[in-house]
């Protein structure tokens, strides 16, 4: 497990570094002045000198990657182009919402996923598995965006049930959370179905597997094969799967927070594109990778630790 | 008789864990040998048969031969052309000599082409422009199935068909040499005996010479003309087929053939020959590698290991105290029945 | 010669029509609307300049944010435009994207991925880490970061679905690669001296290619949910260019007044998703014999 | 208690199973009749095909979905009939009374899920405390040869050998004492000296446990060194069965006769022509008109195109489905 760990580290440290090099040269692969295009037409030649004095663009390329991996590391990020704020103060203001967005629309799908893939799994083909195949199935095609401008549309302006826009008053818990629920759905639908259909998937492969007929051979408890012979393995693949949710959820709250008119690092993200603020943009997308990386490696190491065939392994 | 093939101390090396988890474990050597030093020669016409259980490196030699496992040492040769060290483009041409059967018939044929193009499918790697549609209903006809077979897929074909066509394709280029993995595995005992009727046609017709492997001693009996028993890669018997089924001289041989049982309910036997499992590869056991199941081994056994030495005429066999004369050695199996 | 033909060969072979799983995807209710959905969207983008009403672009002041009607079957935006004709218009846009970047990366990922699989183990890791990284980007984040840096615009979000998907091809390439080529049918190849090229085009392709196809068609509606995302953000496709995305941006400055105009921009994107997914589940169904036997 | 109950374990009768599939009806098993005598080994021996799988998945009621069973089939375990048991039923009898050790050990046990956990999980009908069931399994452990059976109790399948794994499949189904043990191809995935080393050890149990067991093997060596009774199958149908020696000995049936000719087991001298059975195994869709093996058999006569031969007494306890046992 402890060699595991520490491979499974290193290599997402690696992932991250990579995905900085890629973010940083990207201003480096179009051709013309970096400065220019990163803070587009408007920007006036002192701007554009000051950019690039701060983002170091004069210096060799290396260079400049290893200053902004040793920044990155001592949690500096630069400074807002318009604003002069510091993006990890922005970011820092901003992440919290995102990430009980993200976790509320996880907690939906987990709450609502497993058990309906569990339940098809057990009933399958019988007309109420068919119908769960279906829902999930188009919770899974349907963009998140639609459904929450439909969500938006539907429960906050025509039935009014839930606030419309907003995160609602700062330090007033309940009415944050009342908030979310509207956007948390929105943004986890998609992973409900996703969810319950590869619950689903792997139950009933590791249903036909010849240790649960031995288990049935042997007279266990229905109950008991289900929820622990079977669930037991058929878990371990959708633990692991729970991290790239976390990735494609940070994409979905980024409509709903523009849709929802919330605070957010999508919505900051989005907003620093149109006034060419590349050191938001650039801010903005590194936070929400590493926190990819990090939900991706957690992840698997809880699959990792569940399964004995490698937990046991050093 | 000069040999065809022959194979001189060859030695075959895989690397168990890659670069990083070998220092992460601090494993000082990541290679495990599956064939540890073996030698012999087929003769022209002449059947070997290489035996021994799973893990025992049969497979991996067969596979070094005909150039899917590279020998690290050592020297294969086929009627002098050294093949160890040759590269994949060179190798083409003895490709065309030596082939292959595979050990799951149905598996070893490329699931999306018919029949027909699988045994084409030598003439065109060779370039060799000829009427394939004529060339695959001979060779059909030739390992006795009809020409409506042509058009069928693997999963369409029984065990025994798939086989038959296996024979027909390792045909195709006229090779001197087929090296037989499991001819019979998975077959059913009536068939079994079909297509070891027909490679024993064949044999005589076109004179060739098989390498057979399988673990399947009374199939080997009856059709190889010499043996070698392997355990952990290293051959531990040589011999007659005859000679050794008669009066095994290594006690490995011996338990092996104990193990098998004899279709004879008057037969029944109440001790057990050999105990203890395989060891790992990982992890051979010091001196002679077979002392931990062996029942009659002594201290010089778990000291120091045995050469494999000759014991009688045609005889070899890696032992301190081989079992001396036919007098000595229990009869075993229905050979000696 | 006596005794050649052998007993167990004159079995008769049973033969399957080539069509057979056609038939089977039909006989699915769930396939079988998938694939009528999908052939709407196709039909109506194909006929689009037939099929529309209006010209896309003609503005109509007086008009304006107009509710469905029979002149306008889905009303008419801010501008006055026939939102029905903007929709058929659209929809080229959005399959133009799919067809085009899903085709890419799949040529790409089959490619990458077989030599991953194939190839030495070094390489293997190397394109591994750069999969990896690549996908360890949420998608709209890293479209975001390249819109920055290059402009909006259709090739951009081509590129970017590109980018974006071809780790997801070359990974299940990779997969089947190990998985096929240290099967007895390949070493047997190798054995009768096949090259790499060979065993590569002729033997591995047709036998991993089918997963990437059903990846294919689940991917489509993915790619054109993005594209609509991003054109919704507006860092799409420029206006006055139709796109689902942009037309419900139009929409969602007048939500509160008058919703139909963000109702009508998500059905065509509605329709067209669940018919891609319901299709190419069903395909999946119907071509995966792992999972043929769950039916 | 049925009139034979006392003394058979199990008896199935008139046993035929039917499969519905794409292409037809599949006849799996037709009218197949058999009996396990209490504290006897009985080997079913056939070929690939021959319905040993679907009588005893008949036996455990584990067939697929699509499995219809005949009206008129019974399945006696200690009298009472397994194929109109309820589910409840059903549980209490397997693992508790029938037990079964499978095919490939390899697979057969549960990958995320201790060893001793499984195996005290079958004692889950049982009054007794976890550490009374630890015990035990740790006992049975040791009772198939596994050393140092307290400690191993929580170690994983994958931390077992192949051999190691079918000693614990066999451990965990003579758990319950059952009355019958099922063993299907226990040995098939291992090799020769693992072979002999388990069915060395299920003749060493059987003089321990009073048990009685059903053996199926493809392998007429097995069949020979392990099994008091043996029932020969071919393709869905019970061709003859008998007391071992008498049928080993004395075959009747034409099909048994050739499956002993053709084992190059017994073949005494070296020989590079074996001898075969012509023909193959029929479509069991579209069956013969007359005797099943009919097709195939060299002995063949008028009556046999004409109607399948009925089940022949050679005498009290070896018996043949084939004409010429009536005609002799």
């Amino acid at each position: 497990m402890l060699l595991y760990t520490v491979k499974r580290l290193g290599l997402a440290i690696l992932i991250v570094c990579l995905a900085m090099l890629m973010l940083l040269s990207a201003i480096h692969m179009v051709p013309g002045d970096p400065a220019g295009i990163a803070l587009g037409p408007r920007a006036t030649p002192e701007m554009r000198e000051e950019f690039r004095a701060l983002m170091g663009l004069d210096r060799p390329f290396f260079v400049q990657y290893f200053k902004f991996l040793a920044n990155v590391m001592a949690g500096d990020l630069g400074v807002d182009v318009w604003s002069k704020r510091p993006v990890s103060t922005m970011i820092g203001e901003q992440l919290p919402h995102t990430i009980a967005l993200a976790l509320v629309g996880l907690g939906w799908a987990i709450l609502l996923g497993i058990p309906m893939g569990c339940f098809s799994a057990v009933h399958r083909n019988s007309p109420l598995d068919k119908l769960t195949a279906i829902l999930s199935v188009g919770c899974i095609a349907i963009p998140s965006f639609i459904v929450s401008l439909y969500a938006l549309l539907l429960f906050a302006v025509e039935l009014r049930w839930f606030p419309a826009i907003g995160a609602g008053e700062a330090g007033d818990l309940e009415d944050q959370f009342v908030h979310l629920v509207l956007p948390g759905l929105a943004v986890g639908l998609g992973w409900v179905g996703y969810l319950a259909r590869f619950v689903r998937t792997s139950m009933l492969e590791v249903m036909g597997e010849n240790h649960i007929r031995m288990a049935r051979a042997y007279g266990l408890p229905t109950r008991r094969i289900t929820y622990i012979y079977a669930l037991k393995l058929a878990i371990l693949p959708t633990v692991a799967l729970l991290g790239v949710g976390v990735g494609s959820l940070i994409s979905g709250a980024v409509f709903a927070e523009i849709i929802f008119a919330r605070p957010g690092v999508g919505k900051m993200v989005v907003d620093a594109v149109n006034t060419r603020n590349y050191p938001i943009v650039m801010g903005g997308v590194l936070v929400t990778t590493m926190l990819f990386a990090l939900s991706t490696l957690i992840s698997d190491l809880v699959a990792a630790w569940l399964d004995p065939r490698i937990r046991q392994s050093l | 008789m000069p040999e065809l093939l022959k194979a001189d101390g060859v030695r075959v090396r895989f690397r168990t864990s890659g670069l990083v988890n070998a220092l992460l474990k601090g494993i000082a050597d990541p290679y495990i040998d599956a064939v540890m030093r073996v030698s012999f020669g087929l003769r022209q016409g002449e059947t070997f048969g290489l035996v021994g259980e799973s893990g025992s490196g049969k497979t991996t030699l067969g596979r070094a031969i005909i150039g899917l496992a590279r020998a690290q040492e050592g020297s294969i040769a086929f009627e002098g052309q050294e093949l160890v060290g040759l590269k994949d483009a060179q190798y083409r041409g003895v490709r065309r000599n030596i082939a292959m059967m595979f050990q799951d018939p149905i598996a070893s044929l490329s699931p999306r082409k018919t029949v027909r193009n699988a045994i084409a499918e030598p003439f065109r790697i060779h370039g060799i422009a000829k009427d394939l549609g004529e060339e695959a209903r001979r060779l059909l006809r030739l390992v006795g199935l009809h020409e409506g077979f042509l058009g069928a897929y693997p999963h369409q074909l029984s065990g025994g068909q798939a086989r038959r066509v296996g024979v027909a394709r390792a045909l195709a280029l006229e090779p001197r040499v087929i090296i037989a993995d499991e001819p019979t595995a998975g077959l059913d005992v009536s068939v079994q005996g079909e297509i070891l009727n027909l490679m024993n046609r064949l044999q005589r017709e076109l004179g060739l010479s098989y390498l057979i492997i399988t673990h399947n001693l009374p199939v080997v009996r009856h059709v190889s003309d010499r043996l070698a028993i392997m355990y952990l890669g290293r051959f531990v018997e040589t011999g007659a087929t005859k000679d050794i089924f008669a009066k095994p001289a290594h006690p490995y041989t011996l338990g092996l053939l104990a193990a098998v049982p004899e279709p004879d309910p008057d037969k029944r036997r109440d001790k057990l020959e050999l105990e203890g499992e395989i060891p790992s590869l990982m992890n051979r056991p010091r001196g002679c590698e077979f002392h931990t199941r062996c029942p009659f081994a002594q201290a010089k056994c778990r000291e120091t290991a045995p050469e494999h030495r000759k014991v009688a005429e045609g005889r070899w066999a890696s032992c301190h105290y081989p079992f001396p004369d036919p007098a000595d050695a229990r009869p075993v199996g229905p050979a000696a029945a | 010669m006596a005794g050649v033909t052998a007993s167990d060969a004159g079995t008769p072979i049973r033969r399957e029509s080539r069509l057979s799983w056609l038939w089977q995807l039909l006989g699915d209710p769930l396939g079988a609307f998938g694939l009528f959905l999908v052939l709407v969207v196709v039909v109506s983008a194909a006929f689009a300049d037939v099929l529309a009403p209006y010209d896309y672009k003609a503005l109509d002041v007086k008009a304006r944010l107009g509710a469905p009607s029979w002149d306008h079957l889905l009303g008419t935006d801010n501008l006055g435009r026939d939102t029905f004709s903007r929709i058929l218009h659209g929809g080229q846009i959005a399959l133009y994207v799919a067809l085009v970047s899903i085709g890419a990366s799949l040529m790409l990922g089959l490619i990458l991925g077989m030599l991953a699989g194939y190839g030495p183990r070094w390489l293997d890791n190397f394109l591994m880490w750069i999969f990896d990284s690549v996908r360890s980007f949420p998608v709209i984040m890293f479209a975001l970061a390249v819109i920055t840096v290059v402009g909006p615009s259709l090739e951009t979000i081509i590129f970017v679905v590109i980018a974006t998907t071809t780790p997801g091809y070359a990974r299940i390439a990779r997969a089947s690669t190990l998985a096929t080529k240290n099967t007895e049918f390949i070493l047997a190849e190798r054995s009768l001296g096949a090259g790499v090229w060979r065993i590569m085009f002729s033997h591995l392709v047709p036998n991993i290619v089918q997963p990437l196809l059903i990846l294919c068609s689940m991917d489509i509606p993915v790619v054109i949910t993005i594209e609509a995302g991003l054109s919704f953000l507006g860092l799409g496709v420029k206006p006055p260019t139709p796109s689902w995305g942009s037309i419900l941006n139009d929409g969602f400055g007048f939500i509160r007044n008058t919703p139909w105009l963000v109702v009508a921009g998500g059905i065509p994107l509605i329709v067209t998703t669940l018919g891609f997914t319901f299709l190419g589940e069903a395909l999946r169904d119907v071509l995966d014999p792992k999972l043929k036997k769950d039916r | 208690m049925n009139a034979n109950g006392g003394d058979r374990v199990l008896e199935v009768r008139d046993l035929s199973v039917s499969f519905r599939t794409g292409r037809g009806v599949v006849r799996a098993l037709r009218h197949v009749d058999m009996a396990v005598p209490r504290n006897k080994i009985v080997g079913i021996v056939g070929e690939s095909g021959c319905g040993k799988s679907t009588l005893i998945n008949s036996v455990l009621r584990l067939l697929a979905a699509n499995a219809v069973v005949g009206d008129s089939s019974t399945v006696l375990f200690r009298g009472d009939d397994v194929l109109r048991m309820n589910d409840r039923q059903l549980r209490a009898m397997r693992g508790q009374k029938i037990s079964m050790v499978f095919q490939d050990p390899m697979t057969a046990l549960n990958p995320v899920i201790s060893i001793g956990t499984q195996m005290a999980d079958i004692l889950y009908r049982l009054d007794m405390t976890a550490a009374g069931k630890r015990e035990r399994a740790a006992d049975m452990l040791a009772q198939v040869g596994i050393p140092d059976p307290m400690r191993r109790l929580d170690d994983y399948p994958h931390q077992f050998s192949g051999g190691m794994r079918q000693r614990i499949c066999i451990a965990m189904a003579l758990m319950m004492n059952p009355a019958l043990l099922i063993a299907d191809e226990p040995t098939t995935a291992l090799d020769v000296t693992l072979e002999a080393q388990i069915i060395h050890l299920m003749k060493d149990l059987r003089a321990r446990f009073e048990c009685s067991m059903l053996f199926v093997s493809h392998n007429l060596g097995l069949i020979a060194e392990l099994c008091d009774e043996v029932v020969v199958m071919y393709a869905g149908e019970v061709v003859e069965q008998g007391e071992v020696h008498d049928l080993f000995h004395r075959a009747k049936h034409p099909y048994t006769q050739m499956l002993l000719e053709c084992d190059p087991a017994r073949i005494e001298k070296a020989s590079r022509a074996l001898p075969t059975i012509q023909g193959s195994v029929p479509d069991l869709i579209d069956l013969p008109r007359g005797c099943i093996f009919g097709p195939r058999c060299p002995k063949r006569y008028e009556p046999c195109d004409a109607s399948p031969p009925g089940t022949y007494g050679v005498n009290a306890i070896h018996s043949a489905r084939c004409f010429q046992v009536r005609d002799a």
